[in-house]
């Protein structure tokens, strides 16, 4: 039936990462995880998980250390402000880039 | 009861959604969305009007989600479900579940009409409203859900003047067969009730109390905070409706057992969309909080 | 070509059945090869009881014009009262044919170069054992009587059919029965 | 089969032998009757689909927005009002390319109130990305419905298929009812390129940038302008289209040929009278008489309004002396729709038929045979050229 060869344009989104970029750019603050104080680190065993759980975008891993996507994390604080054990600080992003500029530099 | 209790460590590690989605840092709804889908499963279509949702789940070509979906005009969402739901049915395509997923503008104003008439015929979907208090997408103006005093973008000095429609109430007035609200400060509590919802026949209605950190005027990192704050004041109820019986459900049925709930005072003043409201009027919540919780207590006995 | 089509106009009231007497001569006619049949309900908002007319027009071709009749050959009334409303002439042809159900005789009437057929319509239908007021049936055996258009024995057929599951036979008989006390005069 | 029955259920039976899967509906005169009918046949169970009763023409193009979206063959009919108050979601459907079909049977817009017949309805929709069709009698009516799915699968554009409210909706006149098996056999399987489907996820209709955008895999997609200009594209494309679905309808029914613009007496007109829907066919009857007064006149029907078939138009009216085009909706402000569209159409011709325009029946205002007589017969004699604004006939009557 499509003799006429019709492309039918129409806005049809496939799935994929990334629809707003690295959002990882957005964050001001960086959570960074004391794995001495998460529980299922300290106990190697699956539990708690609430910074997984609330987690708005879905970076934080559900691992005995779980890990967080820096390359996606807004920095919102949600995993530090509800963890449990306080074992999530939020640290100035700037701050830890020119920390990391500098080791990079070493190397 | 044997039933296995969610948590999160035995909840699916599968995401349905990607990261880097246009979702506001601190975003409620994002919570929210991420766990439902989780409950919800690949076998789902969803049906999104106009809203944060809207921009959310991407921009063209890509798509934040891995559930297909239909955004449909503003008015629309109840009506263009009921046609996905016909259309599944003559292709015999039954167990595919239909979501409808909404605000609270394109659910309690613009979209009220035809919720409506779908319950009324009884339609065989969910629709999900998730209550943010005002029109977000569009820079936070004042909606039917809006709480009296609010300051919004539309109501900016004074405050909201009127009270909230009490939207919940108005759904279950229509008896669908299902209604429950819930706190994006709970996605577990939520997580159970689109389980039960989905396993129901009809047309079911969840409502969700969603922190939004720039609309409310709070930190990023407060969102699920200030949701229980909501939640554990009495301000907000978990319930749900089942054959027109209301009864409280999840962290609110447990705050029956308490003689005295935290002050509501504490969760309105960590907002700045509050700011307008005076000693007096913080005090009429309070008293109206006081006043329902006793009536729940006396009902329970 | 317009002479060569036949305009009936019907009168009744809302609810009275005059669109559905209409539409069985139109089907009639129809069986009977008229390829241009068109029946055209009054416009609008009918509310039950209040006078509705509905136009009819037959002829051997396809008929174009499917605007309400002005200038009938024909015009048929249900009800003998719908006279003191509406002025069920106007536009009526010279010498042409008004179809009455009345409890009154010919003499009663005094129309100008008309042909009158006229029967009590009301009376014998209750006869036939039908419900008071069902007169749409018995009409069609008047109009039958006055004018060959469509044959009496169709017109029984397609009332029998119409009104299936809704005493089909007595509303043929009713019919039937108009059809032989039906009298006529020109005035 | 033969059946004598009013316009609306010969679209009703049209719909119901398109096998359509879902059905919206909602009460307007004069469509009400059309949508009444189409419940009864599923009661009954002589059509298999759902059959909504929504509360709103607004929901009534959703559920079939929804239906269509979701892989089935959707179906509503409106008039007037409502087809104002579903506006949003007509242009939707257009954008979203979804191949439904609606009967709109034309009723004259509030305010004021109005019951009665023209077409100032569709025709303020023309801009909405639909494809138009305009019929002039039952047995177009029960012809085009089926037609009318076929090119909206075929070309993933939706159809609104016009006809005249009472005049056509509730006149009763006979038509042929088509043989289903045959109709089976016209009309394929229904289809849509991006139906929703779990196993292949797709986000419909989302927020689409002013400019090209990359997918996932980094081919670039296109923008809103991109999408928009692709449905003009295949709107002209969908002009032979049509008349390749008539053909085929022809040659399986054996009605059909003329599915753009039907012309009657034209052949060798010095003049032309242009119209839409049931009034064509009444100026036939005109027309033969003035033929009949030595008048060298026709009558052109414009049945495909959008996309307008500029190159069928001019083909038909160039050589003309004159054009008289007598139409029931204008732009206001502006002039008749109808008047405006065959002048643009004309402009690159060298030799150009003058142009007159009336606007006659708007809300039902009866449309006397005088009338029509007296208006073409004058616009044949006195021979002005173009003009630019449209007279009105039947004024304070």
């Amino acid at each position: 039936m499509d003799d006429k060869k019709c492309i039918i344009m129409t806005s049809n989104s496939k799935s994929g990462p990334g629809d707003a970029g690295r959002t990882g750019s957005w964050r001001v603050e960086r959570p960074v995880i004391d794995l001495k104080k998460c529980t299922p680190a300290k106990r190697q065993k699956a539990s708690c998980y609430l910074c997984w759980l609330y987690c708005p975008d879905g970076v934080i891993s559900k691992e005995l250390e779980p890990q967080i996507n820096l390359e996606y994390c807004k920095g919102c604080g949600i995993c530090a402000q509800e963890c449990p054990t306080s074992a999530i600080e939020m640290v100035e992003e700037t701050r830890l880039i020119e920390e990391e500029r500098k080791i990079n530099e070493k190397n | 009861m044997n039933k296995q209790v969610t948590n999160p460590v035995n909840l699916t590690a599968e995401e349905f959604m990607h990261p880097g989605n246009r979702a506001c840092s601190g975003c409620g709804l994002s919570t929210l969305y991420r766990i439902g889908l989780k409950a919800l499963g690949r076998d789902s279509i969803f049906v999104v009007p106009p809203s944060c949702l809207t921009v959310m789940q991407g921009l063209y070509p890509i798509a934040a989600t891995q559930i297909p979906c239909l955004n449909v005009t503003f008015a629309s969402t109840a009506a263009a479900a009921s046609g996905v739901r016909a259309a599944l049915k003559v292709r015999k395509k039954e167990n595919t579940k239909v979501v409808a997923w909404a605000g609270d503008g394109g659910t309690s104003d613009i979209g009220i009409q035809s919720l409506s008439a779908a319950i009324e015929r009884g339609e065989d979907f969910l629709y999900i409203c998730y209550d943010n208090e005002a029109y977000m997408n569009t820079g936070v103006q004042r909606s039917g859900t809006t709480p009296q005093g609010t300051i919004t973008t539309n109501t900016p000095i004074k405050g909201k003047i009127q009270k909230n429609k009490d939207l919940p109430k108005i759904i279950a007035a229509h008896n669908p067969t299902y209604v429950a609200t819930c706190s994006a400060a709970y996605p577990l509590d939520f997580y159970n009730k689109i389980i039960k919802a989905i396993s129901l026949k009809g047309m079911k209605y969840i409502h969700i109390h969603t922190p939004c950190p720039s609309g409310w005027g709070i930190a990023e990192r407060l969102s699920i905070t200030v949701g229980k704050m909501a939640v554990n004041a009495g301000l907000y109820d978990l319930y749900e409706v089942e054959n027109g019986k209301k009864t409280l459900s999840g962290p609110s049925s447990k705050l029956l057992q308490k003689k005295e709930l935290p002050r509501v005072a504490e969760y309105l003043k960590i907002q700045s969309r509050f700011r307008a409201l005076s000693e007096q009027q913080i005090a009429e919540i309070q008293a109206e909080i006081d006043t329902k919780w006793e009536g729940y207590r006396q009902e329970v006995g | 070509m317009s002479s060569e089509i036949t305009r009936i106009r019907w009168h009744g009231r809302g609810g009275q059945g005059a669109i559905t007497a209409a539409k069985i001569v139109a089907k009639a006619a129809f069986d009977s090869g008229y390829e241009g049949i068109v029946m055209v309900p009054s416009f609008g908002t009918e509310r039950r009881g209040a006078p509705v007319s509905t136009s009819l027009k037959i002829s051997k071709t396809k008929i174009n014009d499917l605007s309400p009749t002005e200038n009938p050959d024909i015009v048929v009334v249900l009800d003998h009262l719908i006279l003191d409303e509406v002025d069920v002439t106007a536009g009526l042809k010279e010498g042409g044919l008004l179809v009455l159900n009345s409890p009154r005789k010919l003499e009663d009437y005094q129309f100008k170069n008309i042909k009158l057929a006229i029967a009590d319509v009301t009376g014998l239908s209750s006869e036939v054992g039908l419900k008071k007021g069902i007169v749409n049936s018995g009409i069609i055996g008047v109009l039958a009587k006055a004018v060959d258009l469509v044959k009496m024995s169709v017109l029984a057929k397609g009332i029998e059919a119409e009104f299936v599951g809704k005493k089909p036979e007595e509303n043929a008989k009713s019919a039937l029965l108009a059809y032989e006390r039906t009298e006529m005069g020109e005035m | 089969m033969k059946r004598i029955e009013s316009g609306n259920v010969a679209a009703a039976l049209g719909v119901k032998l398109a096998k359509t899967q879902v059905v919206a509906a909602y009460p307007i005169t004069p469509q009400t009757p059309l949508t009444e009918k189409l419940s009864e046949l599923i009661e009954a169970g002589e059509l298999e689909a759902e059959y909504i009763t929504v509360e709103s023409e607004h929901s009534a193009l959703a559920v079939c927005i929804g239906a269509a979206s979701a892989g089935a063959r959707a179906f509503t009919a409106t008039s007037a009002n409502g087809l104002l108050y579903m506006s949003e979601q007509v242009h939707w459907a257009a954008g979203a390319r979804l191949p439904l079909v609606m009967c709109v049977v034309n009723r004259g817009v509030g305010a004021p109130w109005t019951v009665w017949n023209d077409h100032q309805d569709s025709i303020s929709q023309r801009d909405a990305g639909w494809i138009q069709i305009y019929v002039n009698d039952h047995q177009e009516i029960i012809d085009t419905v089926i037609k009318a799915f076929r090119l909206a699968e075929t070309v993933s554009i939706p159809v609104m298929v016009c006809y005249d409210g009472y005049y056509l909706s509730h006149t009763h006149m006979p038509f042929d009812v088509p043989d289903e098996n045959k109709v089976d056999t016209f009309l394929p399987a229904y289809s849509y390129k991006h139906t929703l489907n779990p196993e292949s996820p797709e986000n419909l209709n989302t927020v689409t940038m002013p400019f090209a955008r990359p997918d996932r895999d980094g081919v670039n997609k296109p923008g809103y302008m991109d999408i928009r200009h692709n449905l003009q594209q295949e709107l002209r494309t969908s002009i032979p289209v049509f008349e390749e679905i008539d053909t085929a309808y022809k040659a399986i029914f054996g009605r059909g040929g003329s599915p753009i613009l039907s012309a009657y007496k034209c052949e060798g007109a010095d003049f032309i009278v242009a119209a839409m829907g049931s009034l064509s066919n009444r100026i036939k009857d005109i027309v033969d008489e003035l033929n009949l007064e030595g008048l060298k006149i026709g009558v052109l029907s414009v049945h495909l309004y959008r996309p307008f078939p500029q190159a069928q138009i001019i083909a038909a009216l160039q050589d003309a002396k004159g054009v008289i085009v007598i139409e029931k909706a204008l732009s206001y402000g502006n002039q008749g729709a109808l008047f405006g569209d065959i002048k643009a159409a004309l402009y690159p011709c060298i030799k150009r038929p003058f142009a007159h325009s009336y606007i006659i029946g708007l809300g039902g205002r009866e449309i006397k045979k005088a009338d029509l007589y007296d208006a073409i017969k004058e616009s044949c004699t006195t021979s002005e050229t173009f003009e630019d604004t449209s007279r009105w006939i039947g004024l304070n009557r």
